[in-house]
């Protein structure tokens, strides 16, 4: 089947602005997206570049906005899109060139929000002790890959770059919410501020866009609460 | 344009409807103002009874309405823990209310304008 | 401008072993970085799905005695039994420890870590399967890379992401450091270390199906070749059973595991004929030939390549809570519900057992006496050690990583405090340089895509599951070939922002040399032992062949030698399940 | 829920996006009961001097009034606050911003308190209970 594959691109080195570049690609319905680009790369443009890793989902190495929504090219089939597709990289970081963004300062706001285990007791000489239910409580937001989508699909990061972003929050809520963490207040306080949780307006394009289908709002909600009233 | 949904559509309305009262705001507050004055009050009523803007009137009771309603599914979304599920859901319900609450109650507003009372 | 960095000590691949070895070396020195082609949580440690094997025992009697008896046993007893024995022991204080920096491991009702049954792990030296893999979801993997990133951060450990390390400075024994291409802007950094250790992964990029990611072009292996270290038994590559048919993207063992079975066209149980006691969970190289079997004897669905693995006699809570990625996975790429139909599966090039040869510190060493190499250390899919020899257990890589990772870690920090920094190479960065110029005005008419597309095909015929001498010939006269066609590339992309185009050449180089290594260590090896079948020699054969390879390169040509196998407690005998 | 040492409590950003919530379920009542009485049942033809006066010669309807005005324009300045905070980034443009919202806001709330506390109904006419 062919479709026709629409990238938007920019090479600094070459060009003074981004273009759109056409391409007429042959692939089967049941092909990914990142397949098409492959082939775009493997046999029609060598210079064009993107990120890939795993193929399946799992890396986070290619999100980037397929006709008009976030997506992992490894995710999105063919079939489901049909022709033409559009292809942009992420927006609001800067790009490096054609799909490839910097993902510099996505990954500093990670690291804002301490995302590590904080528990200064000593441990016991086995595992610590975590029934099931303490367990499924941060179950969902165990699943982020980190790949961007939501950061980038959020009208709030778009207008304010400085928000933290529901990547970062997601992230603060998988320690949160665990029962082995101490360090929910700290990370509390972080995101208790102007660009912290309070500059979600529950806009959902982050649930839409996440591929590992986690419920991003219902964890901004739950860190807004747990700021709010003690206890829930 | 980012091809979002439901959220991000109510979302933007929500914004542009906020910015909307609040700017009737101000010009209300300062035209009542005026009732220290009560003839420039009277005179200037004229502008509120124009045809214009009594069509202008309808448009800010739909704002205050969808604002309101969809201010309802926000604090659902907020407060109510199985909300972020169901938030789809309750902008079509809220929709349909909408429609249902705001099309008489605009028929009923313009009526005078169109047959006279 | 080449830029000139100083560490202590510099670690190349930032996946599990990567990042463990990080870890332990940051207790001993803040000078340490760490240098990835990708970012660390993009690393394929974190496609990683069903689970680590320690024999914690918490649903089950278990002894890392048995543990490692299958692990020895697995290996077709090539593994080394005294690696495997620290291993296994190993095993259960390295769970523990990742589960005190908060990885978020399934729960037993009693709070303990949750263990699920996996491929040749067995009770009481081979009795019936034992719950020995520890897990969460099947994302056990993803869990662990971000647990250790996680740990990095807060140690403060410097990374240096997206540099595709092209060479390692290695003169005189003595390691110097190693020299990288910055991504993003095409620069070249030199990193002058008192020591490097290599966690670059796996190959399985050389074969046309399989479950490894685009970047496991296995370069650090393939660097260390050319630098002079010899490649220890190349010749077994392991297929998982259960690739998606045609994509290879895996599901995992634990979906047998969790009482998945494997059917044939007739909807025959056939693993009932081959391994009576552990029928679906038999060693991955004993299942993949039997499939391989039934396919050529017609069984397969539709007369085609593929079987079916058939999850639905487990009902949608099982398979939707235990098994929730491999359930989109299915759902996503194949539009099936395993809920409700069978998966079409196919084996797919999964495992390199072989690598950079490492003793069990993870020092490299450099011939058959064991000498190591000061100041270099490999660890993870991309060293040998050898605790897999022939066949890998399923979780017995998770296990490898953390292990080998922590010990070559701590040996390392040891080392630094003894050594200094050895002075670079003149024109430290020259050969590294030199290369990156050739690929880039080199102008020839041959692509790289075609190339290697070609080398999977060719290698998956004639160098995988089964293997000929006639096959193994041909391989190695189209390798020929394609080496001198390679040189004969030409490059769209000569510019120096994130030039993949540069990247995938270097990557296609790098596999053309460890196919080679494969298919001559194969052809060199006349039995059948684990991964390794030859049709022509289907015995295994002890009195000849009960020894590791070395295949070292020199002046461009193969030179083999062999090592004994370090046999302590189980003695080789037949290998039935 | 989470363990661990006390919850940080309180903080500008949190009390706004609560004051959001609340005074929205409060103004969901007001706004809507008067635009219903203002616009529906009566409609503006009806409005002049003299209806303003009757009415507000009811303290009902006044103290009614006074808590909307406050609570819609505080709700509705916080909101345009938020919108600036989105869309304006060059700190010395959003100090002024900020500043220029402040005094109109001020100003606004200043005009209408006044006027809704001072107003006096002028002698003859009545309150009438209804507006
Ligand atoms: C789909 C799948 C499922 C699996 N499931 C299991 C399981 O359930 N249990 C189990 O025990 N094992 C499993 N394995 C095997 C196991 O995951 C891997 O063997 C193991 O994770 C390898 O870890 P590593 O740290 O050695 O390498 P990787 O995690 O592959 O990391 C390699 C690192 O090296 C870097 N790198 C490579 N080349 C360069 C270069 N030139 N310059 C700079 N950096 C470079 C990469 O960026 C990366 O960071 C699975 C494997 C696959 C493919
Ligand atoms: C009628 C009942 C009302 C309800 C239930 C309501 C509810 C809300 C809520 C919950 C928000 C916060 C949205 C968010 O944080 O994402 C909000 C924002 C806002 N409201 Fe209201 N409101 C009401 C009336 C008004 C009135 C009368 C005005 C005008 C004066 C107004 C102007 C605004 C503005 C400007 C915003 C900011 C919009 C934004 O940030 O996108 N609202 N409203
Ligand atoms: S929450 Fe989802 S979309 Fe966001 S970074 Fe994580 S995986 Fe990606
Ligand atoms: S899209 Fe943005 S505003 Fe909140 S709900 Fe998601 S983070
Ligand atoms: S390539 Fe890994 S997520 Fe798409």
């Amino acid at each position: 089947m062919r479709v026709l594959l629409k990238i938007k691109r920019f090479n600094p080195e070459r060009d003074r602005a981004p273009y759109w570049a056409e391409y007429e690609v042959e692939v089967e319905p049941v092909d990914r997206v990142l397949d098409a680009l492959e082939y775009v790369k493997w046999h029609l443009d060598g210079t064009l570049a993107f990120r890939r890793s795993c193929a399946h989902g799992i890396c986070g190495s290619d999100a980037m906005l397929i006709n008009g929504r976030n997506r992992l090219a490894c995710k999105v089939l063919i079939k489901d899109l049909g022709s033409p597709i559009t292809v942009e990289p992420m927006r609001g970081f800067p790009v490096i060139k054609d799909l490839v963004v910097d993902m510099e300062g996505f990954f500093a706001k990670y690291r804002a929000i301490k995302p590590y285990l904080i528990n200064d007791e000593l441990p016991p000489e086995t595992e610590r002790r975590q029934s099931p239910e303490e367990r499924a409580r941060f179950d969902d937001t165990t699943k982020c890959i980190l790949c961007g989508a939501c950061t980038t699909s959020c009208p709030s990061f778009w207008a304010n770059g400085e928000y933290i972003g529901p990547a970062a929050i997601v992230n603060a809520h998988r320690f949160i919410f665990d029962s082995r963490d101490r360090g929910a207040a700290e990370r509390l306080a972080i995101l208790n501020t102007r660009l912290g949780v309070w500059r979600c307006r529950t806009i959902f394009n982050c649930v839409e866009a996440c591929p590992r289908g986690i419920d991003v709002t219902r964890a901004i909600a739950e860190v807004k609460r747990a700021l709010l009233f003690s206890g829930t | 344009m980012y091809r979002g949904r439901e959220g991000m559509w109510s979302w933007i309305l929500h914004r542009v409807t906020g910015l909307g009262i609040l700017l009737f705001l101000a010009i209300h507050i300062v035209d009542i103002y005026l009732l220290g004055w009560p003839d420039l009050f009277n005179k200037l009523l004229f502008f509120y009874r124009h045809p214009v803007f009594r069509v202008a009137e309808v448009f800010l009771a739909a704002a205050a309405l969808y604002h309101a309603l969809n201010g309802i599914r926000i604090l659902l979304v907020d407060f109510w823990v199985e909300g972020t599920r169901f938030h789809r859901q309750i902008f079509w319900a809220q929709m349909v209310l909408f429609l249902l609450i705001w099309i008489p109650a605009s028929l009923w507003m313009l009526s005078p304008v169109v047959f006279g009372r | 401008m080449t830029t000139v960095h100083r560490y202590d000590a510099v670690i190349v691949g930032a996946g599990g072993a990567g990042l463990r070895a990080a870890l332990e070396v940051a207790r001993a020195t803040p000078r340490v970085a760490v240098v990835s082609k990708l970012y660390p949580i993009r690393s394929h440690t974190g496609t990683a799905q069903g689970g680590i094997g320690a024999a914690l025992g918490n649903m089950e009697e278990d002894h890392w005695e048995w543990h490692m008896f299958d692990t020895v046993k697995g290996s077709d007893y090539l593994a080394d039994q005294d690696a495997v024995e620290i291993m296994c022991q190993e095993a259960i204080a390295c769970v523990y420890e990742l589960e005190h920096w908060g990885l978020p491991f399934d729960r037993t009702p009693e709070g303990k870590i949750a263990q699920r049954r996996f491929g040749g792990h067995t009770r009481n030296f081979g009795e019936a399967p034992v719950r020995r893999a520890c897990h969460a979801a099947d994302r056990t993997g993803h869990m662990i890379l971000q647990t250790l990133y996680q740990q990095c951060l807060k140690h403060e450990v410097q990374f240096f992401n997206e540099f595709h390390v092209l060479d390692l400075l290695l003169e005189d024994n003595v390691c110097r450091g190693i020299v990288a291409l910055s991504l993003a802007d095409g620069e070249l950094h030199v990193f002058h270390a008192k020591a490097v250790l290599f966690a670059t992964g796996g190959f399985g990029r050389m074969y046309k199906v399989t479950s490894n990611a685009r970047s496991l072009t296995g370069d650090g292996v393939a660097i260390a070749l050319r630098r002079g270290i010899p490649l220890e038994d190349m010749e077994f590559f392991q297929f998982h059973p259960t690739g998606i048919y045609k994509l290879g993207i895996l599901i995992s063992e634990a979906a047998r595991g969790e009482g998945g079975i494997l059917r044939n066209r007739q909807g025959e149980r056939f693993m009932e004929r081959y391994a009576p006691t552990l029928l679906d969970l038999a060693p991955r190289d004993i299942i993949s030939r039997c499939m391989y079997t039934e396919i050529r004897e017609g069984r397969g669905i539709d007369g085609k390549d593929y079987l079916h693995l058939d999850l639905t006699h487990l009902g949608r809570e099982v398979i939707e809570k235990k098994l929730p990625d491999i359930t989109d996975f299915a759902r996503t790429y194949l539009g099936i519900d395993p809920v409700r139909e069978p998966i079409p599966v196919q084996p797919t090039a999964h495992y390199a057992m072989g690598g950079i040869p490492t003793d069990v510190h993870g020092r490299v060493i450099r011939d058959e006496k064991n000498t190591p190499v000061l100041g270099f250390y490999a660890a993870g899919e991309c060293a040998c050690v050898s605790v897999h020899g022939a066949n890998r257990l399923g979780t017995n890589s998770l296990v490898d990583i953390l292990v080998f990772g922590k010990l070559a870690g701590r040996h390392m920090a040891d080392y630094l405090r003894g050594a200094d920094f050895a002075p670079l190479p003149k024109d430290a960065e020259g050969p590294a340089r030199e290369e990156c110029q050739r690929l880039l005005t080199s102008n020839g008419a041959e692509s790289v895509a075609r190339l290697r597309e070609i080398l999977q095909r060719e290698m998956m015929d004639k160098a995988a599951v089964f293997r000929t001498r006639e096959g193994l010939e041909a391989m190695l006269t189209t390798l020929k070939e394609l080496k001198d066609r390679y040189r004969r590339i030409r490059l769209q992309d000569k510019g120096k922002i994130f030039n993949t185009d540069l990247q995938e050449a270097l990557e296609l180089g790098y596999l053309l040399d460890l196919a080679e290594v494969t298919v001559v260590s194969a052809l060199a090896r006349r039995e059948s032992r684990g991964a390794h079948y030859r049709e022509d020699f289907p015995k295994r054969d002890d009195a000849q062949w009960l020894k590791h390879t070395l295949a070292y390169r020199i002046n461009g040509e193969y030179e083999l030698r062999y090592k004994p196998v370090v046999i302590t407690r189980f003695q080789p005998v037949e290998r039935k399940y | 829920m989470y363990a661990g040492r006390e919850r940080p409590t309180g903080g500008f950003e949190l009390f706004a996006w609560f004051f959001m919530r609340i005074s929205g379920l409060l103004l969901i009542i007001l706004v809507l009961g008067h635009l219903a009485i203002m616009h529906v049942i009566h409609t503006v033809d009806e409005i002049d001097f003299d209806f303003v006066a009757r009415r507000w010669g009811s303290p009902f309807w006044r103290t009614y009034d006074l808590v909307m005005l406050w609570l819609a324009l505080l709700h509705g300045l916080n909101g345009l606050r938020t919108v600036i905070d989105d869309y304006v980034h060059r700190r010395g443009w959003r100090v002024v911003s900020l500043a220029a919202l402040a005094v109109i806001g001020f100003v606004l709330l200043a005009m209408g308190t006044q006027i809704i506390l001072t107003f006096e109904v002028p002698s003859g006419q009545m309150a009438s209970g209804l507006p």
